[in-house]
């Protein structure tokens, strides 16, 4: 039994409560124990670091110093805006412990930062700490014949000095996740796009400009859905879809999951714990590939000069 | 340890086939069994010749003197004696073959009092790195030794009980020590490894600024001596039995040992044939972290 | 091996003897190539650094005997400061390497013999690093005036 | 005794500012050595010389002092002055009180002056050490090394060769040509390229003052100016170049196929090969990696179809020495892997090629017959983005500095991409166009309004896949706005690096590079085709990113410096060496074993006077000693001393404080 921290995030309870729950189930799966930080708060999203620096690091840092009180060396955290605050935060600190002093300072009575916990995604916990082997191993409905674009948001990966995690422009592990549980990830250039973040609300012409272009470049590659890993990523693509189809004129119908969502239902959790009426676009049309017979699927090829490189005799 | 026979008869042998013109040896004086070195020029002396526990003396030193120069001479070694030896050979100031080197599987040698000297017991290597026959317990073993492997390094506790002093301490016993020392030379000229034509410290440039005989004309010739002999220095401590105030001389000599020791991949000074001391050579390797 | 900087700061102390306007002198011996360059960069970049140093030159700092420094600190000199280029760019393919053997041991030794060890200080200085150069300066002056005059071994006309 | 002249300088108002010069000229005359000091504005002007000149003669002055700007400034200028007044030059001592004192002290006048005082007493002490040095003569080899058979190597053998001084070109592949050999036609007079390069390569071939060593590296240089040692390693080519005909018999019939890389790997070639029809020597080479006969022991047809019989299969590397007297080290460049840029696709869309791969297929003798094609479906391409700076210019993924000459032969490419498919547009990404040289301005607008090319200011943030098309979005920064334009084919100007192994070769030359891989020029301005190694030259991009006739005229330029080198029978050196005083040598030759540049060897003299008793000791070699002072540091009785910095001169300096 593996242990893990977990920072919720304040989506968990509300727009992504869908992303936390099967998150568990899928744990619950693979054998490993979540740990809420007792007392957790809010990460400063993307108005603490706009309005002040040492706000934005003072409240991450009150939850690195609460995880650390916890016996875990990890620290787990569902949603991408708050994965990275936490990360940012703690690679500055480490860089920089005068600074880190600084800041400690405002929340000593919380306990003194020591910098041993690690800070991972749900996504880069799953590639790299569980891995794919584990993954594979607990497939026990495939999810075959499902296509897939996997949509990684514009947080997760980048900027490569602070995720230390995957390509910044072009990751591949949610692919890997995916191609695991049997689906089929397809050719997606706009992996790293942005969605337009949280303009959702203030600037919603933004989101739907840039999300329908995920969406249509998703379609174009061929996939039934897109998966994610960022709460905001997933109300934008969903939410707004109808409204950008209505804009667009283009009809697109493509749901969009967590990719605990996909890994649920691949290790056979029942459909109706992975709350799939949450979703505005119906996902039965997508999830109506599964099974059905398709010739081998292409895989996305390694550039091809590498295999030029051997020599051939005739 | 007592080879007094065998040295007598390798003596004589070496006499009557002509190999050498001198053997450098020790014999008593008499008085509570101490022994000095001594040069026999024939066979008919052979019967002078002794080696016991209480042969102390490097005699390697001989071997820069007018009387052993331009000959072919026989000589007693101990395991540090041979790595003086071996440094001569190197720096080219002996032609091996007119060398007959009769090493010793040395157990350490004895004080007046019948202790074990302190350099014996910190001894890493005891048998001779270089010799034409070497005699040991078990028998005469003839042919040049194996590369010597080193035992396990000690430090030195003197040494060691200076440096955990305040940095006052050291000073004011080292400056007492300096104070006494008389200027006389008499710690190079036992030492086998100073054999320059004129010693730098001698020399108009170095002593220009110092007066003769005061505390810091000392200082300056003791330092810079003992760094002249930083990585060469093989602890026979000839120099130290020389002094005529009883001075510590060993403590410079360990200093600069341990720390070459420590930083410059356990050099240890003549123990390897064509080595020529550890400011000879570098590593790229050297530590840094004390330069700015 | 050494007692921590601290205690040490509080064996010398500077009040008893220095008189209030004492300044101490330092002898910077600097490699021709990179460190003496290196000075120069801090001249013509105009920057500011404490007036106690005396710069000799040398070729290399290979060139630089130990017993030029046991001579200073005998005769003239409070502190001591060597520099030369850094490890793989001396002029002379070697040099430094060579010196820098030389340098700690002789540091070891004046430390083992009772020089506080900020008397004897190295540095590897490059022709571009004028700033750096102003640094050490200003690093060696500091200390040694923390440690205050010399006496130690010095000849009676030299002490100041 | 001594007789100092002591010259303060006021440096206009560079020192007299900060330091009270007349104050220091009264304090430098109480000591009792100096019989002359005197201030003035500008020592290393006329009148200040002329000053320095009368007052050696009317003084009769035995060492001069001269307290200005750093000896690395005017020393020379003022040892030139002692010697038009019949001094040696070599008893002048400058005291440094600009750089190490009115500059580094402007708060502090008092401070500043007390200083200048004692820099001043210093070089008063060391110049009565002073002893009179004279320049030393050595021979000189009169044969020049080219490294590299590039464009710059083949420039300075050729002007090297006219001269008839011998040249030895190494060049590190089968034929020499480099780069320039893979271009088409060259910025800005559009000249093929092959066209003025193949007359030259013959030339090297046919030189009777060149010996062209090809497929060949250096493996180690020894020695000093005018009398290096080179070894070098003929890498075994298994073909014996005297009876080889070139034919082509054997790689005709050779079945393996290994990429091309003169082609940039767009097609293939044979494991025995000659690289590209033009090579000089015309004679082919196996590749060793890929040939099966020499890596299984199966195949042999090269050898059956050679009707001279000069496939040999048991040839092994050979090292053979040279001696030479200069160095032009020309290594060229390396271009720059896009790789990390990912957000491009690059790695993942054929249709992504790089600016030299570009090049290999609208040359005439190229993998596609001189027209563009898409390396995904072999269809000619309509619309071709050109992206510029990939690599250079870019922190974050690449280098920071300018490759020079992308922009030039990136509006080339819109050219030839115009002349090959008259219907294609060209789009070009840039930052800046750098169009600075004779006829580029002109050259850029003329293509521009010729091809028609849409020049895009903006960097490319994304390149995605639509269909078959290549979506290029960028921003057109000019008009503040995402552009997104569809093409069939991209081309990255990637950046010019520096040869991956030039650190090697830098290290066994015994020169320098900077931090980008660049071999370092002895001054940036003044000294640019010079080493800090004297006798070591630097010609073309091995030093940093340039086109072709800035190349050329640096390669020609190391020429003039070569011959000017080996004008005279001797060359001059400066005196500041290594001595050995014999009677103190105690002959144990660690100075031998210290002298990095192999200057000392030993010597036999008498024991004592009319002794027949021979005893070693050191001598040094005038010619090959460069002045460190290793060896005097080391030798314990103080045998050795360094003219210029000896013993006595160092200790008058710290003791006179």
């Amino acid at each position: 039994m593996k242990k893990l921290t977990y920072f919720p995030g304040c989506s968990a309870h509300g727009t992504s409560e869908e992303f936390d729950s099967t998150l568990k189930l899928v744990l619950k799966t693979l054998d490993v124990e979540l740990e809420d930080i007792p007392d957790w708060n809010c990460c400063g999203a993307t108005s603490a670091h706009v309005m002040t620096e040492n706000l934005a690091y003072a409240l991450p840092l009150r939850n690195l110093v609460l995880a650390e009180k916890l016996p875990h060396t990890t620290m787990g955290i569902a949603c991408a805006s708050c994965y990275q605050r936490m990360k940012v935060t703690k690679v500055h600190m480490d860089e920089n412990p005068e600074l880190a002093a600084k800041i400690n300072s405002t929340i000593v009575e919380e306990g003194h930062y020591q910098g041993k916990v690690d800070v991972k995604s749900m996504l880069q916990y799953a590639y790299e700490d569980i891995g794919l082997e584990a993954i594979r191993s607990k497939v026990t409905s495939p999810l075959t014949g499902l296509k897939v674009a996997c949509y990684y948001g514009c947080l997760l990966t980048r900027p490569k000095k602070i995720t230390q995690f995957d390509s910044p422009e072009f990751p591949m592990s949610m692919d890997r996740i995916c191609e695991a549980l049997g689906a089929t990830a397809t050719e997606f250039d706009y992996k790293t796009e942005c969605c337009g973040a949280s303009f959702s609300i203030s600037n919603t012409e933004v989101v739907e400009s840039l999300s329908g272009k995920i969406l249509e470049m998703a379609q174009e590659s061929g996939a039934h859905a897109i998966v994610v890993a960022c709460p905001l990523c997933q109300s934008n693509l969903d939410m707004r879809q109808p409204d950008i189809e209505k804009k667009s004129g283009r009809k697109y119908g493509i749901p969009v999951f967590y990719f605990t969502q996909l890994m649920a239902l691949a290790f056979g959790h029942p459909r109706e714990k992975l709350k799939f009426p949450k979703h505005i676009v119906p996902v039965e049309g997508a999830l109506s590939n599964i099974g059905k017979a398709e010739p081998a699927p292409e895989k996305i090829k390694k550039p091809t000069k590498a295999v030029e490189a051997e020599s051939e005799v005739e | 340890m007592d080879y007094t026979n065998q040295i007598r008869e390798i003596a004589t042998k070496l006499f009557a086939e002509g190999k050498i013109d001198v053997f450098v040896g020790y014999r008593t004086t008499g008085f509570d069994g101490n022994q000095v070195p001594v040069l026999i020029n024939g066979p008919g002396e052979a019967d002078r010749l002794v080696f016991t526990d209480q042969s102390v003396f490097n005699l390697v030193n001989y071997l820069k003197h007018e009387h052993t120069r331009r000959k072919r001479v026989g000589l007693v070694v101990k395991g540090c004696d041979s790595r003086s030896l071996n440094l001569l050979l190197t720096e080219g100031q002996v032609k091996r073959e007119n060398l007959y080197v009769v090493g010793i599987a040395c157990e350490g040698v004895v004080d007046e009092k019948g202790e074990k000297l302190q350099n014996c017991t910190e001894c890493v290597v005891p048998d001779p790195v270089v010799a034409d026959v070497v005699l040991t317990p078990a028998g005469i073993r003839a042919g040049t030794p194996a590369p010597a492997v080193p035992k396990p390094y000690n430090v030195n506790p003197d040494v060691e009980k200076l440096l955990a002093l305040p940095l006052a301490e050291r000073t004011e016993y080292f400056e007492e020590i300096f104070e006494s020392c008389i200027r006389c030379n008499a710690c190079r000229h036992s030492c086998p490894l100073c054999y320059c034509a004129k010693c730098c410290i001698d020399q108009e440039t170095a002593t220009l600024y110092h007066g003769a005989n005061t505390t810091s004309s000392a200082f300056h010739a003791l330092v810079t001596w003992s760094l002249h002999l930083a990585g060469r220095c093989v602890d026979c401590r000839n120099c130290e039995k020389a002094c005529p105030r009883g001075l510590p001389l060993h403590l410079l000599h360990k200093q600069n040992e341990q720390v070459i020791y420590r930083n410059f991949q356990e050099h240890l000074a003549g123990v390897v044939e064509g080595d020529r001391g550890a400011f000879y050579k570098y590593s790229l390797r050297d530590p840094d972290d004390f330069i700015m | 091996m050494e007692a921590t900087t601290d205690q040490l700061v509080s064996i010398e102390k500077p009040a008893i003897t220095a008189p209030p306007d004492w300044e101490p002198v330092i002898i910077g011996i600097l490699c021709n190539w990179c460190s003496y360059a290196g000075s120069d960069l801090t001249g013509t970049s105009r920057l500011q650094y404490p007036p106690n140093i005396r710069i000799i030159r040398v070729p290399c700092s290979s060139r630089v005997d130990p017993w030029f420094l046991v001579k200073s600190l005998q005769t003239t000199a409070d502190g001591v400061l060597v520099s030369g280029c850094h490890p793989g760019d001396c002029h002379y393919i070697s040099g430094n390497y060579y010196a820098r053997r030389r340098f700690l041991v002789t540091k070891n030794l004046l430390n083992f013999l009772g020089f506080h060890e900020d008397r004897v200080q190295f540095s590897w200085v490059s022709a571009a690093e004028g700033p750096k150069f102003a640094k050490v300066v200003a690093k060696v002056t500091e200390d040694v005036k923390k440690l205050g005059p010399l006496h130690l071994y010095k000849k009676e006309n030299f002490s100041k | 005794m001594a007789r100092v002249g002591v010259f303060v300088c006021f440096c206009g108002a560079n020192i007299a500012d900060y330091v009270d010069v007349p104050q220091v000229v009264e304090e430098v005359k109480k000591i009792r050595e100096v019989k002359y000091a005197v201030e003035y504005k500008y020592m290393c002007s006329d009148p200040g010389q002329q000053m320095i000149r009368d007052a050696i003669v009317n003084n009769r002055l035995t060492s001069v002092v001269v307290a200005a700007c750093s000896p690395r400034m005017h020393e020379k200028t003022f040892r030139k002055a002692l010697s038009d007044a019949g001094m040696n030059p070599y008893l002048l001592e400058v005291a440094n009180i600009r750089e190490h004192s009115s500059w580094v002290h402007q708060k502090d006048k008092k401070a500043a002056t007390e200083k200048a005082m004692d820099l001043c007493r210093m070089a008063v002490a060391k110049s009565i050490a002073n002893e009179q040095l004279f320049e030393i003569s050595v021979p000189v080899t009169k044969r020049a090394l080219v490294i590299g058979g590039g464009i710059a190597g083949i420039q300075a053998a050729l002007d090297i060769a006219d001269a008839r001084i011998p040249v030895v070109l190494v060049e590190k592949s089968p034929s020499i040509g480099g780069k320039m050999a893979q271009l088409d036609e060259t910025f800005p007079t559009l000249d093929c390229s092959q066209c003025i390069l193949t007359p030259k390569m013959v030339d090297v071939a046919s030189h009777p003052f060149i010996e062209l060593i090809p497929y060949s590296e250096v493996l180690e240089l020894q020695g000093f100016v005018g009398n290096y040692k080179a070894k070098i390693r003929k890498k075994a080519s298994y073909v014996n170049f005297k009876t080889c005909t070139g034919c082509g018999a054997c790689w005709q019939k050779c079945p393996v196929k290994v990429p091309n890389e003169y082609n940039m790997g767009l097609d293939k070639r044979r494991a025995i090969y000659t690289p590209f029809p033009q090579a000089v020597p015309n004679k082919p080479v196996i590749d060793a990696e890929h040939c099966t006969m020499l890596q299984k022991g199966k195949c042999g047809i090269c050898a059956k179809v050679c009707q001279p019989g000069a496939i040999d299969y048991t040839m092994q590397d050979e090292v053979i020495e040279r001696e030479i007297g200069a160095v032009v080290v020309a290594t060229g460049y390396d271009l720059w892997d896009p790789k990390p840029y990912e957000e491009y696709g690059v790695g993942r869309f054929k249709d992504i090629i790089t600016s030299l791969e570009f090049e290999r297929m609208v040359s005439a003798n190229g993998p596609t017959n001189g027209v563009p094609v898409r390396p995904s479906d072999g269809k000619v391409p309509k619309n071709v983005v050109f992206i510029k700076c990939i690599g250079s210019r870019d922190e974050a993924k690449g280098i920071e500095y300018c490759s020079k000459i992308c922009c030039m032969y990136t509006t080339k490419h819109t050219i030839l991409l115009h002349h090959k498919v008259h219907d294609s547009h060209s789009y070009v990404f840039y930052m800046d166009i750098r169009a600075a040289g004779k006829g580029y301005e002109e050259f850029v607008h003329k293509a521009q309004v010729d091809t028609h090319a849409t020049y895009l200011r903006g960097r490319v943030s994304k390149i995605y896949k639509k269909g078959d098309k290549l979506m290029v979005r960028g921003e057109d920064a000019q008009i503040g706005q995402v552009v997104e334009v569809e093409a069939d084919l991209v081309v990255l100007a990637t950046a010019v690096t520096s040869p991956h192994d030039n650190p090697e070769l830098a290290r066994l030359l015994g020169i320098s590079y900077d931090k980008h891989g660049f071999l370092s020029e002895a001054h940036p301005k003044l000294r640019p085709v010079e080493t800090a190694k004297a006798g070591i030259f630097l010609a073309g991009c091995t030093q940093a990113p340039k086109d072709i006739p800035e190349t050329v005229a640096q390669a020609s330029a190391c020429a003039a410096k070569v011959c000017g080198l080996f004008a005279g029978d001797t060359l001059k050196k400066d005196p500041m060496i290594s001595t050995v005083n014999t009677e103190f040598c105690s002959g144990c030759q660690n100075c031998v074993n210290v002298c990095p540049y192999g200057a000392i060897v030993t010597d036999e003299v008498p024991f004592g006077h009319g002794s027949k008793e021979m005893r070693t000791v050191a001598k040094i070699n005038e010619g090959v000693c460069q002045g460190c002072g290793s060896c005097v540091a080391i030798c314990r009785s103080m045998a050795i001393n360094l003219a210029g910095f000896t013993d006595p001169q160092i200790i008058n300096e710290i003791v006179s404080i």
